[in-house]
């Protein structure tokens, strides 16, 4: 295998790390420009686009460049970290503007600006003539340079930065057609959810803090690092089994922001938005993060025995929870939201088995796969002037040949078929995951890998087989407009090289990465085992340092089965199912139709998504308001009216006593006088003369 | 005759109080305008006897003196007061006293 | 030189100048507004000359420029004024939020606009007064100064029910600081008893002596305080005149009671409640800290329900208020400092959403929610402006809102006196917010385009004046976000003196070391070293005893841990 | 003891409140009965306090005479009666002046009060009160028959009284005995000086120590004795004893209470004189205010402008 970095850089050339603070820098300036300078002259606007993607084809090449300044890679140990300034101390809490290098970082980094700049150029095309075209891109940068420090970052509140940044660029992308009441309402949701595994993230950082005192990773996890168990021993019982419970908080932030199981309602409304942003932030970038957090913090989650575990079964049970929505869903991208789900519930569960690097690997391939899929799905979108629906297309292969052929490789990768990128990184996984304690979740896995398969050609062949006739939908840039537009589209055609270009490039590299980068010695596993995110000896019940790979041959546990085995188990099935998804889809559709007919109640669940929105809805959402109105009326009624009512009216009442007596009657007053001589008479002789 | 130095000087005070009680009642409990004043007369006489008892038993005149002083303002008072009465009467032409009754709170 | 006068000026310039805009030609609006503008421009000039001369890496925390004269010998009353970094900074916000105010109110005021002005500068004057005050006395005439200003501008120039609300907000005010004026006359008595006999109402003296007072009386000092105090704040169970005060004032008159009126609860918390008894304070810190949570939650849910925009940003300052006094009671430096960088985000980000209400106000006439929908489409710059705002004020991490709220939750969550479960729970109010703010921007800006009638065409966006009455603050925001640090650094000291005294009978409690260094009476932070971007520091010994030193972040490779 | 009074003092009390006027039909004789048997038990009560030594029949029959006539000047329904009764108060109270040897304070009293004043009062009422044909108590008009709030006023009084009766006799310390009337030379030392040559020569001439036509030129008190001035002139004066009990005893009540009046409270006369110039003043002003007429009904009432 040809290992890039190796050859060429033998030592770490810290002025090219250095270059990693422009990395960020680039997109903000482009950002800014799109955001205030464009905003302001209109004539400019046109530039916004070609503005954004020379920022993020600038990181990328940074990015690059910062790689190979690593040097080699086996020689390196721990990361690098290049400080900016400091951004929030006091007492003794000190969180750094300052950027932690190492392999894990490079990865994401080229996931992120790579896959972000080819989408930013197939955008240039798709969204051209949008009003908001300046709005868009700026969004765009925005949500770049949140990724990048997300990424980049040296301790947890940098990350968290990125975290809530990466969330808030979600928020306004989905909702770009803020017009439309759906848009909203998905960008609103979106963001809420994400909010609710930020209050899990930001409560699991401050427990980092209480427990080590610090926050930054090389502290955490460097060699000496805190993280590790015997400096826990030496810390006082309440620390210890706050410890455990760490892992759990930062759980809940993972799974907000990547969607898993019970904080995914928000992916697939986030569908609203237009599509390049759904393979950018929905498919690629974002939604891994989840991923990369835990693979990063991965020392901290092996302290508690139970988190790692928890992580594999959430991850095992969202993908096969995932795929059996897909199958059953008719927006296309609805199906490529619920396949994301699915394929990152694997990621999940191989992060949770110990198998860093084969979740990393997934991640990476999937990033490209992925956003393929949307991408050519947006193209058949723009063609039908926003037809998603399944029941109204088939047989567009014949006026989009391209497109079909980009989609079906995006198909067959995601479909996990023999050496794609897919089969590589998903057999890696499963073969993890069937030979840790956890072997039923790798069956789980291998069964949800069919199930794929069967969706995604279900989809293909239902898209591009068959006779082809269609229904144009009458959206004009996201907005509906009245009368179907004839004119514009005429028709489903093959898009302009712009748009297909970068979908070419990722179809090559879901193809080739498998090979090239994966492997016992590839680049990947490089990568992965030489950072933070390496996985330590305890959890894989193997001794020695890293080099997980390596604890295969050796001995086997009962029930082991090997590598080759996994992968022909998957492949193998992957093929079969492609077959009967073509059978059913392409040759026989009426038979598929009578089959989901029989299963009528079955298939019904599965298309409500289990009916989980309206369990939230009813279970949170209308309880919360319902709280908030009674809280409203008792602040009015009782503090307002019972409490200050009673103040306010007692000075009254005593006044109102007082008026009869002076009823302007001299004999009436007479008598109080007399009254009160007499009194006074009476204290006097009995208290002093007796 | 008994002597006269039986007499104590507090039989002259009970007198005094009951004349004085007495006037008060009246004052308070009659409706009548020209009864009311006179009722306050019948107060001064009571406190006249008081003083007089007073100064007699205490060998001083001072009191007595006084009561001149309390007949100048009872004279006053009665002059005055019955003037206003008569011009009550003709405006209203009652002597009610609940009649002048519109200074109320 | 001329630095000892540089305080008073504060405090009287903008006194004098608001009597003497009286004498200004009446009928002359645009005189008048501009006169108004110069002063407060003016005043934050000065006051930034007071923050040029003030030394902000003083690690005693002492007051500087402090300026002394007789007022009142007999009783120890004098015009004492200093100024120390907590101080330093409201000022700044208040000098900042003046002129931006001024500016803002141009379109506005339309009768009367002489006395207008004329009570706001007033106003500034009290408030400033406020925080500069060092004696007790002093202290207190301007705290119900700021009372009388704020009744007239609330009362004639506010809308439908201003004199309720006016007359509302004045008694509740007052008659919750008459009792901390209870308590203060207290301590001075309790000074005066003692042996040396002097009455005085010098601060410093007061909260030396007060230390010694019986922990009984030290409950009934902090009860009395916490009474006045817990009003201004405005804390759960008082705070029902803030959203009628807010709904019915002038947008500059609300800008102001939100921005920098609510502090003055807090910052008289931290200077006199915890300082003054510290017993008590340590004693009631978690019910005092349970209620500001309940009043997080409570009125977070309620702003979800609001239909006045108004009304929904006046809640959300009480939510807000609340992780302010949460932080504050935590006792230790992360939740003191992050309450005072509450104070100043919040009166940056609320005074700037109570100005953007105030534009739509004035172009709509009205608050509504339900009549007004996807102005984003009308009004792109207002949009822009307002998210911006909306985002701070929820604690989007990078604008100045998160400081604030991380480390109050920070503070909270690694408080000796408090707890995980304080943060957890308030916690829980990052989401609410997140929820009753993007409810209010979808509603707003977002969605369908839907104007009321009245006003459907003729509505324009910004114009220059507003814009350059928001574009200081969305800066201001961002800059705060990213770079608190040197304001963090400099309150250090001071928060290390006024909770000092809470956190030796903490430590005593329970006999660990407290986190400041056992005995001294003014317990020194050991400084950091802020030279350049690599701030070598050790750090005190503060945590368990067995924990390493750790020097961090050098910039090249091998990170060396001291073992 | 002092328990008695209240109990007499209750008993009068309800009496009266049965004898005040009233619209509703009230026992009249029995609050008559009553009154005299509170009266009586008052009497009785003093006779026995005073001990040994009965005073003189004429306080009592003073007393009775006065609250019995006072009784009746508050619970009589014709204003004019009350005026008369309230005469036989003032007779009564000028009896008991007499008892104390006041005589000029009884005749003052009979003079001015019961002359002067009192007619006055039966003058008004006879200006002021509706003529009335027949006796008949129907036609009376409300505010006499009716008495207002009379519990209240009755209970009132009867707490003033206890109260002071109370003090009166509850206290301690000896009882007051008269101060021993005045007899011979101490009294007179006690005016020293100012016993004219005049007066002195009428007192000895009606004690019969000197002529006719006798002056008494020179007093000379601390001896006792003046220096008398035969009728014819020429002859040689010659003094003359001033007797002990001739020299105290004729300095009578009258004098005594001039003397006191003009040479201690002199300010007060000035005063006194003052108030009654304005009371005249006052009433002639009142006079004169031109009434307009609201309730007057019957026709021929003019204006009265004097």
């Amino acid at each position: 295998m040809f290992t890039l970095a190796e050859t060429i850089m033998p030592q770490i050339d810290q002025s090219l790390v250095d270059l990693a603070r422009w990395i960020p820098a680039l997109p903000a300036l482009a950002l800014l420009i799109n955001g205030v300078v464009f905003a302001a002259l209109k004539p400019l606007r046109k530039l916004s686009a070609a503005v954004t993607i020379a920022a993020l084809a600038g990181s990328f090449v940074l990015s690059v460049l910062v790689m190979l300044g690593l040097g080699d890679i086996s020689q390196l140990h721990g990361g690098i970290t290049v400080h900016c300034f400091e951004w929030i101390s006091i007492g003794d809490f000190t969180a750094n503007f300052a950027f932690f290098i190492d392999p894990l970082t490079c990865v994401m980094l080229l996931v992120v600006t790579g896959v972000g700049t080819l989408i930013a150029i197939y955008a240039s095309g798709y969204m051209a003539g949008d009003p908001g075209y300046y709005r868009f891109f700026a969004y765009i940068a925005l949500f770049i340079v949140a990724m990048t420090l997300l990424v980049l970052g040296d301790n947890l509140l940098l990350l968290f930065l990125g975290w809530e940044g990466v969330g808030l660029s979600s928020y306004l992308l989905i909702g770009y057609y803020y017009r439309k009441l759906s848009a909203r309402d998905a960008a609103k949701k979106a963001f809420i959810v994400n909010r609710v595994g930020d209050f899990g993230f930001a409560l699991g950082l401050m427990g980092v803090f209480l427990v080590f005192g610090i926050i930054g990773y090389e502290g955490l996890m460097g060699h000496h690092g805190l993280a590790d168990a015997e400096h826990i021993a030496t810390l006082p019982a309440w620390k210890q089994n706050l410890v455990l419970w760490i892992p759990f908080l930062l759980m809940l932030g993972a799974f907000g922001k990547s969607a898993q199981l019970p904080l995914h309602v928000w992916l697939p409304d986030a569908m609203e938005g237009p599509t390049p942003v759904s393979a950018l932030i929905h498919a690629a970038t974002m939604v891994t993060a989840g991923v990369y957090m835990i693979a990063r913090l991965l020392p901290i989650f092996q302290l508690s025995e139970y988190a790692l575990p928890t992580v594999a079964i959430v991850g095992g049970v969202t993908a096969i929870f995932a795929a059996t929505i897909a199958l059953c869903q008719f927006d296309i991208k609805r199906i490529w939201a619920y396949s994301t789900v699915s394929q990152l519930g694997y990621m999940f569960l191989g992060v949770g088995v110990a198998a860093t690097y084969g979740a990393v690997f997934h991640l990476f391939t999937h990033a490209f796969f992925k956003a393929l899929l949307f991408l050519t799905a947006g193209s058949v979108m723009h063609a039908l002037a926003g037809q998603l629906d399944l029941r109204r297309m088939s047989g567009l292969g014949k006026k989009m040949p391209i497109t079909a052929g980009l989609m079906l490789i995006g198909c067959l990768a995601l479909a996990g078929f023999p050496f794609t990128a897919g089969y590589f990184s998903k057999d890696e996984i499963l073969y993890q995951a069937i030979n840790s304690e956890f072997g039923w979740l790798g069956w789980i896995g291998v069964l949800t890998a069919l199930l794929t398969a069967f969706y995604t050609f279900r989809l293909w062949f239902r898209v591009f087989m068959g006779e082809t006739k269609y229904e144009m939908s009458n959206e004009h840039h996201g907005y509906a407009v009245d009368h179907p537009l004839d004119d514009h589209a005429h028709g489903p055609h093959e898009m302009s090289w712009l748009m297909n270009g970068p979908l070419v490039v990722l179809a090559v590299g879901a193809l080739v990465f498998g090979v090239w980068l994966g492997g016992k010695e590839g680049w990947m596993m490089q990568m992965v085992e030489h950072s933070s995110a390496a996985v330590t000896s305890h959890a894989s019940h193997d001794a020695g340092h890293g080099a997980a790979a390596s604890h295969g041959d050796d001995h086997h546990g009962p029930g082991y089965v090997s590598h080759g085995m996994v992968g022909a188990i998957s492949g193998g099935g992957a093929v079969v199912m492609i077959v009967l998804a073509g059978f059913f889809f392409w040759k026989r559709r009426d038979l598929a139709e009578s089959i989901a007919a029989k299963l009528g109640p079955i298939t019904k669940i599965f298309e409500n998504k289990y009916y989980v929105d309206e369990a939230y809805r009813f279970a949170i959402v209308l309880p919360l308001r319902a709280l908030g109105w009674f809280f409203y009326l008792f602040d009015r009624v009782i503090i307002d009216g019972v409490v200050l009512g009673s103040i306010s009216w007692a000075p009254r009442i005593a006044g109102a006593l007082q008026k009869p007596g002076q009823n302007g009657l001299l004999q009436g007053y007479a008598l109080l006088m007399a009254l009160g001589i007499i009194a006074v008479l009476a204290v006097v002789v009995y208290a002093v003369v007796l | 005759m008994e002597t006269i130095d039986a007499i104590t000087l507090n039989h002259y005070l009970l007198t005094g109080a009951a004349l004085f009680t007495l006037g008060m009642i009246g004052f308070v409990a009659r409706r009548n305008l020209i009864v009311i004043f006179l009722c306050t007369e019948m107060m001064f006489q009571g406190i006249v006897l008081t003083l007089v008892a007073f100064s007699r038993y205490h060998g001083n005149f001072d009191g007595q003196a006084f009561v001149i002083f309390v007949l100048t303002i009872a004279a006053a008072e009665a002059a005055l007061a019955l003037g206003l009465v008569v011009y009550l009467y003709r405006r209203k032409n009652t002597l009610d006293a609940e009649a002048w009754s519109d200074m109320k709170g | 030189m001329n630095e000892i006068f540089l305080l008073p000026m504060l405090v009287l310039i903008p006194l004098v100048c608001g009597l003497a805009m009286a004498w200004l030609p009446p009928r002359r609006d645009e005189l008048v507004r501009y006169t108004a503008f110069g002063v407060t421009l003016g005043v934050f000039v000065l006051s930034l000359a007071a923050a040029m001369s003030f030394d902000w890496s003083d690690p005693h925390g002492k007051m500087q420029m402090i300026y002394r004269a007789p007022w009142i010998d007999s009783l120890g009353i004098g015009f004492h004024l200093g100024v120390d970094a907590i101080s330093l900074s409201l000022v700044l916000l208040t000098t900042f939020l003046m002129p931006i105010t001024v500016l803002g109110s141009f379109g506005d005021v339309k009768q009367r606009s002489k006395e207008f002005y004329l009570w706001l500068l007033v106003l500034q004057a009290a408030m400033t007064g406020v925080f500069l005050a060092q004696d007790l006395i002093l202290f207190y005439i301007c705290f119900e100064l700021t009372l009388v200003p704020l009744y007239f501008l609330i009362g004639i120039w506010g809308s439908s029910q201003r004199l309720w609300a006016a007359k509302k907000f004045f008694i509740y005010t007052l008659s919750g600081s008459l009792f901390t004026f209870a308590g203060v006359l207290y301590v001075a008595w309790y000074h005066a008893s003692r042996d040396d006999g002097a009455w005085t109402f010098d601060i410093a003296a007061l909260t030396a002596t007060a230390l010694q007072m019986p922990s009984g009386m030290q409950a009934f000092v902090l009860a009395a305080l916490m009474a006045g105090f817990a009003i201004k704040v405005p804390l759960f169970p008082v705070h029902t005149w803030l959203p009628l005060a807010h709904t019915e004032a002038p947008t500059s008159g609300s800008v102001l009671l939100a921005g920098v009126l609510l502090k003055l609860g807090t910052y008289g918390l931290l200077r006199f409640a915890i300082p003054m008894a510290p017993e008590a304070v340590v004693q009631y810190a978690p019910c005092i800290a349970g209620v500001a949570t309940l009043g997080i939650l409570y009125a977070a849910l309620v702003c979800w329900v609001q239909d006045d925009i108004k009304k929904l940003v006046a809640y959300s300052s009480v939510s807000h208020l609340g992780f302010c006094v949460l932080g504050m009671f935590a006792l230790n430096p992360q939740g003191v400092g992050g309450s005072v960088m509450y104070m100043i985000n919040h009166g940056i980000s609320t005074g700037a959403l109570f100005l953007c209400v105030g534009m739509i106000y004035r172009r709509y006439h009205t608050r509504e929610m339900d009549r007004l929908s996807g102005l984003g489409k009308r009004l792109p710059i207002w949009s822009t402006f307002m998210v911006i705002f909306c985002l701070a004020s929820v604690g989007l991490p990078g604008l100045n809102g998160f400081v604030g709220e991380f480390l109050t939750l920070l503070g909270a969550y690694t408080s000796d006196v408090l707890g995980v479960g304080f943060a957890a729970v308030a916690a829980l109010g990052l989401i609410l917010a997140a929820i009753y703010i993007l409810y209010m921007v979808g509603r707003v800006i977002f969605g369908p385009l839907r104007e009321p009638a009245a006003y459907a065409g003729q509505v324009k966006d910004l114009d220059a004046r507003e814009i350059a009455v928001l574009t200081p603050l969305a800066i201001a925001c961002l800059v705060l976000g990213l770079f608190p640090t040197p304001l963090l650094r400099s309150m250090e000291p001071e928060i290390a003196n006024l909770t000092g005294a809470a956190n030796r009978i903490v430590a005593e409690q329970s006999n660990r070391p407290s986190p400041f260094g056992a005995g001294d009476p003014a317990p020194q932070v050991l400084r950091h070293s802020r030279a350049g971007g690599n701030p070598g520091r050790e750090s005190v010994d503060l945590r368990s005893t067995a924990k390493p030193c750790v020097s961090v972040h050098s910039t090249r490779i091998d990170v060396e841990v001291a073992p | 003891m002092v328990y008695a009074i209240y109990l007499a003092m209750l008993i009068g009390a309800a009496g009266l409140y049965l004898m005040l006027p009233s619209p509703r039909r009230r026992p009249v004789v029995l609050g008559v009965l009553l009154g005299l048997g509170g009266l009586a038990g008052l009497m009785i009560y003093l006779l026995d306090w005073a001990g040994e030594h009965r005073p003189t029949i004429y306080y009592y029959a003073f007393t009775v005479i006065a609250i019995a006539s006072a009784v009746r000047v508050i619970t009589h329904k014709r204003p004019v009666y009350s005026a008369l009764y309230f005469i036989l108060v003032v007779l009564a109270v000028a009896g008991q002046f007499l008892l104390l040897e006041a005589e000029f304070m009884a005749f003052a009293m009979v003079i001015i009060y019961a002359g002067a004043i009192l007619v006055t009062y039966v003058f008004v009422i006879m200006l002021a009160t509706l003529p009335r044909s027949s006796h008949d108590e129907e036609e009376a008009p409300l505010y006499d028959r009716a008495a207002r709030q009379p519990l209240g006023a009755v209970l009132m009084g009867f707490a003033l009284l206890a109260v002071v009766l109370h003090v009166i006799f509850a206290a301690p310390g000896e009882i007051e005995r008269p101060y021993p009337a005045e007899q011979g030379l101490a009294v007179v030392q006690s005016v020293p000086g100012r016993l004219s040559e005049k007066k002195l020569t009428t007192l000895l001439r009606s004690a019969g120590l000197i002529e006719k036509g006798e002056k008494v030129v020179a007093v000379d008190l601390k001896a006792g004795s003046a220096t008398v001035q035969p009728v014819e002139d020429g002859q040689p004066t010659r003094t003359v004893t001033i007797p002990e009990q001739l020299a105290g005893a004729q300095v009578g009540n009258m004098d005594r209470v001039g003397l006191n009046l003009f040479e201690s409270h002199t300010l007060g006369i000035e005063l006194a004189g003052v108030i009654l110039l304005l009371a005249m003043v006052g009433a002639i002003v009142i006079a004169r205010i031109v009434v307009k007429d609201e309730g007057a009904e019957e026709e021929g009432t003019k204006a009265i402008s004097a």
